[in-house]
């Protein structure tokens, strides 16, 4: 008789293993099919360092966390329901995101002595009492899946690399989600290997039956949907949703895109993505450096296409030089830095914010730009679509400020309707319209953007460069006063970007004790706990900004609507640098440098303790 | 003469002429420096090109030389110190139809260039490549180039440079140029010639031409240019021609297995069919390499000319052919169809 | 009879002509003499742009600007007494710069028509009434020198090209200075040339007994001797005090010199002077670019010896890979930055202090750098050996952050004594002291440096590199808290610093209304402007900055004693808004953008005006 | 042998084994990759240069390749993309005692760091150059790089890359190499032998060694390190000896002018006598460049063993001599008179 299922609102699991062992994978699956069956779901995949590290040693465990709820969420959660460890230096590296009393799903097969070693364990966890305070289930998941596969005509090797899928099966079975999607999805995947598609599926279908059968589980456990608002949803991570964005600026601009870039993590996925492209016309070039893949885009740009390039770090450091040619040549051009924890090369698979000062400053002489940074993993979307209109509209370089965290995670996204995209015109220059014939630095009077008039036009045919120019006509000149002008020129027209700008939306209360001021991939975590703070009633609210330069025009007075202004940041406290000199606000920095994102308690502690001082609770 | 993408004047559409290509701008280099003749054998040339000038792009890095664009009346771009061929590449992949020009100088294109410079090698971009050898940085006043002779003594160095220097010919070769020639600003038919051929190069052309820096390096070249001594010091490459030189056009150059000789072609005892015929048109590039190397390690006479041409796919032709059958293969793109791709849900 | 002679505290000339006039020796041979005799001298050279303009014309115009004094001197002035203009074009682009009154000598040989269109003259000036209120000198340069010269053997251009020395000695004869220093360095000078020696002096003598015997000038002046602090001195640009500091810390340190740069204005001169000096020991690299330039300095540094790289600008942006490579690596290395006017390439032959924010936040991620600016020519030395020492003592890229006004300006220079210099002590690691063996990353406690153990020696074989390193050991590490650590250590490192710094100098009153708060090649219009003000009595000072990072401890309390702080920068604000965020303080900037350094009567004119508000006068 | 500068350990100082030159740390790439093998190779042969591990130091820039110097228990230095000639020359010119080695891969050399390679090439520091090429970005996952075939599908290249590769030694000739040597991850012994060779060559060593990434790009040289195919495919270069190949060493290259065949030796009509004898010493590259180009454009057989081997002055001896000999000419530098240089004047 079936096994009784408990109703609960939301759950965390983490998958983690060997970097063989396919976590990511099924992590990857039970994302999917959750999402498909209308779960809110956030994810955030770990992933060891960029290098193969030996089997079986700690630097080589890969993890994969999935939360997901029947309400809407916006982190993968702080500690887990469920850790699924495949050997024991996935163990080692986890057990402290699992709950108290959580479900601890151990592949006993794998904690020989040499693992324990490997892993650093002196004797056998789960041979102490160490694991007591969980609900440890051993299970031999290599046994149970050669057994399963023993039918298959494959090698033991190949068996046993299907047991990721006996843990899917399990999961599955413990939420209770039907095995379809997986099946649809290794069916479409090993095409070209019906065994493959045949040894997984059996090993899929044995550790939910596995389950059903033992006495392992007395119960299951069911999330119920989450009410979206009407509308098709798809699941997606930041960089494809960045890949889609550029897409769709290209579609809807009916300027072709040029993306040029050089390989880097995290950087990467986004032309590998745009390289499926080639149907909409989207052009990638991979460079020899990062100093060539800004300036094909600049290229580009100055011939009448979207140009665009990507990197990390340490590649806009590269690109600084030329991105400031750009940026007084004032040609359209969108720059993507997929942020990773530095300094120098750092640890490239691990998230940070520490570039946005690099960002706004990392260029000789006065050299302002738009910076723009999405929030979450769908907002890539929109954000980066925004970075090129703003680009086309104001001639100048706009700089796309994403970050490892979102750009790997995933969550369901609305799919937009392509009539509520903002449309992006182009405008280009098309004849001399002066008596003294074409004026390559003669303004727009309202957005101060110049001309943009692409070789090929007759009767355009002008020069410009990186040196000086003199207003108005464009010609090199050395004039104290014209440079003190272009100076002034160039910073206003960054600025009037904001006067375009929608009224900032601002989360709980209108004014009150604190405002969480933030930016970029911690979106998740402050907006959990500033609907959890609301929720008790506090006077708390939460703005995150999308436009970091310009700062929207009425931030000034929402700052002063509060007592304390406290902003978390993966860096050690950039924004909170450009607030305090902006607005001579002692605004308090929350700042976490680890590579990791914020827990929602470490935040909600932050406020307690503030709330504390200023004398509350 | 091979086809070219530029798109070219409409028949009836009144010619250009020289004054057509200068811009407004008046002209800034020291009074006698060789990048004046460059500069109008390049104004002169154009108009015989038949390509309407809003189709021709002038692009330049930093440099003396690199000035060149601002006194182009076409479009231009100066842009930043070695990177000219990055943009020049992005200028020509976005849109194949214009005619490329890359403006260099040697230190330009050598030092802070040299990456760009080889990749846009062997990336056959159709564009073209001028490349202003002066063997000094001139805009800087006159430090050493990766071209100047080793030893050689300038204010950074004082007791003379201790690192060999770069052959142009042989790092363009060895990085897969389809297009490789050198020619003189001192000869204004010949510059002009070559520059023709560059351009009719469906590909990268290079060229190197020797300038003369007169303010800081003054008759680095005067060897090959001037007329008492330019016979003896040069060799002049013709396809299927024999390697002839000499102001009687009397010595010529003959091989022995690898090894070269300089042979007298009158005194009865070599003829003219003893002689390496040069072939520009070679795949292998053997003899070109041979010819690059002649003067500084075998002390032979320089080679001015066309050392290879060859046709190869141009980057942007084999862009531009995955775009097209990727449309054929999966139709023109649809934003709406894209971005619903995948495993979808919908609520409703 | 001799012509009367008056005595006056102080003058400024300015000489100004083709570039191919020699307005630039003329100017340097008034100064040498000038000095010699003992007056206090400053200098400001103005050059056209970097490329060779038209014969003529107003882009081909070179300038060269003297104020010397009997008293104390901080700046070339503002205004000038004596303007030499040898062709038109000079006259139209300097003329703005003479004293109502003052004394115009023009070459009247060369106000042809051609001339005059060139320089944009519709009729010549000469003629009409623009020039009354000057005193005019009408000189016929050109033909005078010619007559003087007519015995030569030489061609006329050659003849032509010594015109230049037949103004200066009408000037010598204006002020009453000895020809004896001109006509000893023309012989040095032209040692290889006779003919060219005995030409030059002859204009020289020429121009010199032409004012005696014409009519042309009544009277002459006289400047008395300023009284300079006991010592020996000499005449020194900033770009060779520099040379000299660098060559000093490594005499004193015993670490040979690594100079790794690639040309560019104004950085250029520093790599021809060090050139000189192989019998120093001192290695000049003229590398493939600044990249490569940074790298053969890193790697100096790494085998031992004392590593400096310099650029500019544009060079700054392609170098802050590599700099935060040995920024993680911590390694000692000197970057000397001589900024330009930018953005971009900018206006490379002016000067600007826009490149303070790059120096700060250049890098991607948490990557703080000890950053210091000379504030005057002779400055150069003392901070770029202080530069040197502080590398050196807490193993650390070290930004000397000069500019174009200063490393060209010249001014005396009273010579130190070794004794006086700093010591620098390099204190190689020389054997593992650890039970662990040899760890490279265990920290002095006071100064948080690590050991410096160069290839070579015997077991302390060790590898470093950009990735994350674990605190101690400094193998590899992906460690979240270990990452928080080190970020943070790396920044106290830099911040301690502070410690040993000398209490800040305030010039003028210790407390008052207006702070005037600079840094680097602002220092002399400041300081004059201050002193002005103080002899007015009024309750103003003058603090300048040589230390940018770590800011001196004690800077917070004396912004504390001012109503105002006013903080003139070359840029558009850049110290400006770290005060702000660091001290919230409601500082005000006066910034000027036009590649041309601050007039004195503009920082009085400011101040004027911030006093009109706060009340007074 | 030639000599060297890098000290040597001192006689009767017991000499050192492999196991000395493996670092505490546990070695991390993907199982059954190439780069395991090279790294034991070069831990076998230290103990046989002779020196002190202590005056020996290992450079790399970033990738897979580049994590070598982590596993030496040397001096080394993980320094960034493509950056590592530049760093290895400042080692060896502040100390040219120093034994230098630089570890690349050929995105890292030929990719962002091609200029500084070119560079490193030309000015000849005393420094061995090991470039893992594996024709892929590893470290990255999987892009196609400089050296990757032409419409080579990767990540990054879904459809095929359309840039012709580069040609490392012909790169490494024209830029003026002084050693210039190839060999296999999967030859032991012949990869051993050219390391040492390297080391022993006073000058730039290049070393371009074909790496195995099993991973991303499985088999790419197979052809050449399989027993099956090798001896069909490549040619091993041994000085004065005739390019001999094939399993039964029966076949040979023959040349006539410019134009290489393939020739039967046993057949009668060729016999040893008509086969190019390889030269190493030869000043002149030509011969070394036709080798290099042997097998993309004249598909040869591909030569394994050293192309060029020759003498020419380093940077750091000839910068060592001009602060000599200026010490010599000037003195030893005294401050106090620098300071007090030029006109001065004194104030009492
Ligand atoms: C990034 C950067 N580094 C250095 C410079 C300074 N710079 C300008 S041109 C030049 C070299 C010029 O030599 P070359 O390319 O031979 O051109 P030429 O002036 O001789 O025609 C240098 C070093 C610069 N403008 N930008
Ligand atoms: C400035 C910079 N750009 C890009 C990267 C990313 N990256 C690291 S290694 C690498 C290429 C590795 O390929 P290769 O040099 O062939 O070494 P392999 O991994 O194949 O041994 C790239 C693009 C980086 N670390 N730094
Ligand atoms: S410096 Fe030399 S290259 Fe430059 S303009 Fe003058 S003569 Fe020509
Ligand atoms: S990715 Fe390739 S090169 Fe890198 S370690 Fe794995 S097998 Fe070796
Ligand atoms: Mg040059
Ligand atoms: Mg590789």
């Amino acid at each position: 008789m079936r096994k009784p299922v408990e109703q609960i609102e939301e759950a965390t699991i983490l998958f983690a293993g060997d970097s063989g062992d396919g976590s990511q994978t099924i992590g990857t699956q039970m994302t999917e099919t959750t999402a498909l069956i209308g779960n809110d779901v956030a994810t955030l995949p770990d992933y060891p360092a960029e290098i193969r590290a030996p089997a079986g040693s700690i630097a080589g465990v890969s993890g994969f966390q999935l939360h997901f709820s029947s309400e809407q969420i916006h982190t993968p959660g702080d500690l887990c329901d469920v850790l699924v460890a495949m050997n024991p230096a996935a163990l080692k590296v986890h057990l402290n995101k699992l709950k108290p009393n959580g479900i601890l799903i151990v592949n006993t097969d794998n904690f020989a002595r040499r693992n324990l070693r490997l892993a650093g364990y002196e004797e056998d966890p789960l041979e102490d009492d160490k694991l007591t305070k969980y609900q440890v289930f051993r299970v031999e998941l290599t046994q149970l899946t050669r057994k399963a596969l023993e039918a298959t005509q494959l090698s033991v090797p190949e068996i046993d690399r299907c047991k990721n899928f006996f843990a899917l099966g399990m999961i599955l079975w413990l939420y209770n989600r039907p095995m379809e999607y997986t099946m649809k999805w290794i069916k479409a995947k090993f095409a070209k290997r019906p065994q493959y598609v045949e040894s997984n599926i059996l090993a899929l279908r044995a550790g939910n039956t596995y389950c059903e059968a033992t006495e392992q589980f007395a119960v299951s456990y069911d999330v119920k949907p989450a009410d979206f608002e009407p509308g098709t949803y798809r699941n997606i991570e930041g960089n494809m949703a960045t890949v889609l964005g550029l897409v769709a600026a290209s579609y809807q601009s009916g300027l072709p895109l040029v993306y040029g870039s050089y390989p880097i993590t995290p950087a990467s996925d986004i032309l590998h993505g745009l390289a499926q492209y080639r149907n909409f016309g989207v052009v990638t070039m991979q460079m020899e450096d990062e100093i060539a893949a800004v300036g094909v885009a600049i290229g580009a740009a100055f011939s009448g296409s979207l140009g665009v390039t990507g990197s990390s770090g340490p590649g806009l450091a590269l690109k600084s030089e030329a991105i400031n040619l750009a940026m007084i040549a004032e040609l359209p051009l969108v720059v993507c830095n997929i942020q990773r924890a530095g300094p120098s090369t750092g640890m490239p698979t691990k998230t940070e914010q520490s570039d946005l000062l690099q960002m706004f400053y990392g260029r000789n002489g006065e050299s302002p730009l738009p910076i723009i940074a999405p929030s979450r993993p769908f907002d890539c979307f929109e954000t980066v679509y925004e970075a090129c209109r703003i680009a086309v509209k104001y001639r100048t370089p706009v700089i796309f400020l994403s970050d490892l965290y979102i750009a790997m995670g995933a969550e369901p996204w609305k799919i937009p309707q392509l009539s509520e995209l903002p449309e992006i015109r182009p405008d280009f220059a098309v004849s001399a319209d002066t008596r003294n014939g074409f004026e390559p630095y003669l303004r727009d009077p309202e957005t101060l953007a110049r001309p943009w008039a692409k070789p090929g036009t007759a009767g355009l045919e002008h020069r410009i460069g990186g040196l000086e120019k003199s207003d108005v006509t464009g010609h090199v000149s050395y004039d104290a006063e014209n440079h003190q002008r272009m100076v002034e020129i160039r910073a206003e027209k960054v600025a009037r970007i904001a006067d375009a700008l929608p009224p900032t939306e601002v989360f709980g209360a209108p004014e009150g004790d604190i405002l969480l001021l933030g930016w970029g991939g911690t979106y998740g975590a402050i907006r959990t706990t500033a609907e959890n703070c609301v929720a008790d009633g506090l006077p708390i609210a939460h703005v995150h900004l999308r436009h970091l330069n310009p700062f929207p025009k009425d931030l000034g007075d929402i700052l002063q609507r509060f007592k304390k202004i406290l902003i978390p940041e993966q860096n050690s406290g950039q924004l909170l640098q450009l607030i305090r000199s902006t607005y001579l606000i002692d605004a308090i920095g929350f700042n976490k440098v680890q590579g990791q994102p914020f827990h929602v308690f470490e935040l909600a502690a932050k406020i307690d303790e503030i709330l504390e001082e200023i004398g509350r609770a | 003469m091979r086809r070219k993408r530029s798109s070219r004047i409409p028949a009836g559409v009144p010619t250009l002429s020289k004054k057509d290509f200068e811009s407004d701008q008046d002209v800034r280099w020291c009074p006698g420096c060789g990048d004046y003749s460059i500069l109008a054998q390049t104004q002169r040339i154009m108009p015989e090109l038949g390509i309407p000038k809003e189709n021709i792009v002038f692009i330049s890095g930093i440099g003396c030389s690199s000035r060149f664009p601002y006194y182009m009346n076409t479009y231009g771009f100066h842009t930043i110190h070695g990177r000219a061929p990055t943009i020049a590449s992005g200028v020509k992949m976005a849109n194949p139809d214009l005619s490329v020009w890359v403006i260099t100088g040697d230190g330009d294109a050598l030092s802070i260039g040299g990456n760009h410079f080889i990749h846009l090698m062997r990336r056959n971009f159709d564009v073209n490549v001028l490349l202003f050898n002066n063997r000094i940085y001139g805009l800087t006043k006159g430090q050493y180039s990766p071209t100047s002779e080793q030893g050689k003594q300038t204010k950074s160095t004082p007791l003379g440079s201790v690192d060999t220097p770069f052959n142009p010919i042989s790092l363009a070769l060895a990085s897969g140029a389809t297009f490789v020639a050198r020619s003189l600003d001192r000869d204004p038919n010949h510059l002009r010639a070559i520059i023709k051929s560059a351009f009719e190069h469906k590909g990268t052309s290079f060229i190197e031409i020797y300038q003369n820096c007169n303010v800081f390096n003054d008759g680095a070249f005067f060897q090959y240019t001037e007329k008492d001594t330019k016979a003896d010091n040069t060799v002049i490459l013709e396809h299927n021609e024999p390697l002839v030189f000499g102001a009687e056009r009397d010595k010529g150059i003959r091989l022995n297995g690898f090894q070269p000789e300089v042979v007298k072609t009158t005194n009865g005892e070599y003829s003219m069919d003893d002689l390496i015929v040069h072939d520009q048109y070679a795949e292998d590039t053997t003899l070109a390499n041979f010819l690059a190397r002649m003067s500084d390690t075998l002390d032979l006479p320089d080679p001015i000319g066309i050392f290879r041409s060859i046709r190869h796919p141009c980057y942007e032709d084999l862009m531009t052919n995955q775009i097209r059958t990727a449309k054929e293969r999966m139709g023109e793109g649809n934003l709406e169809a894209l971005l619903n791709d995948g495993e979808t849900w919908t609520v409703s």
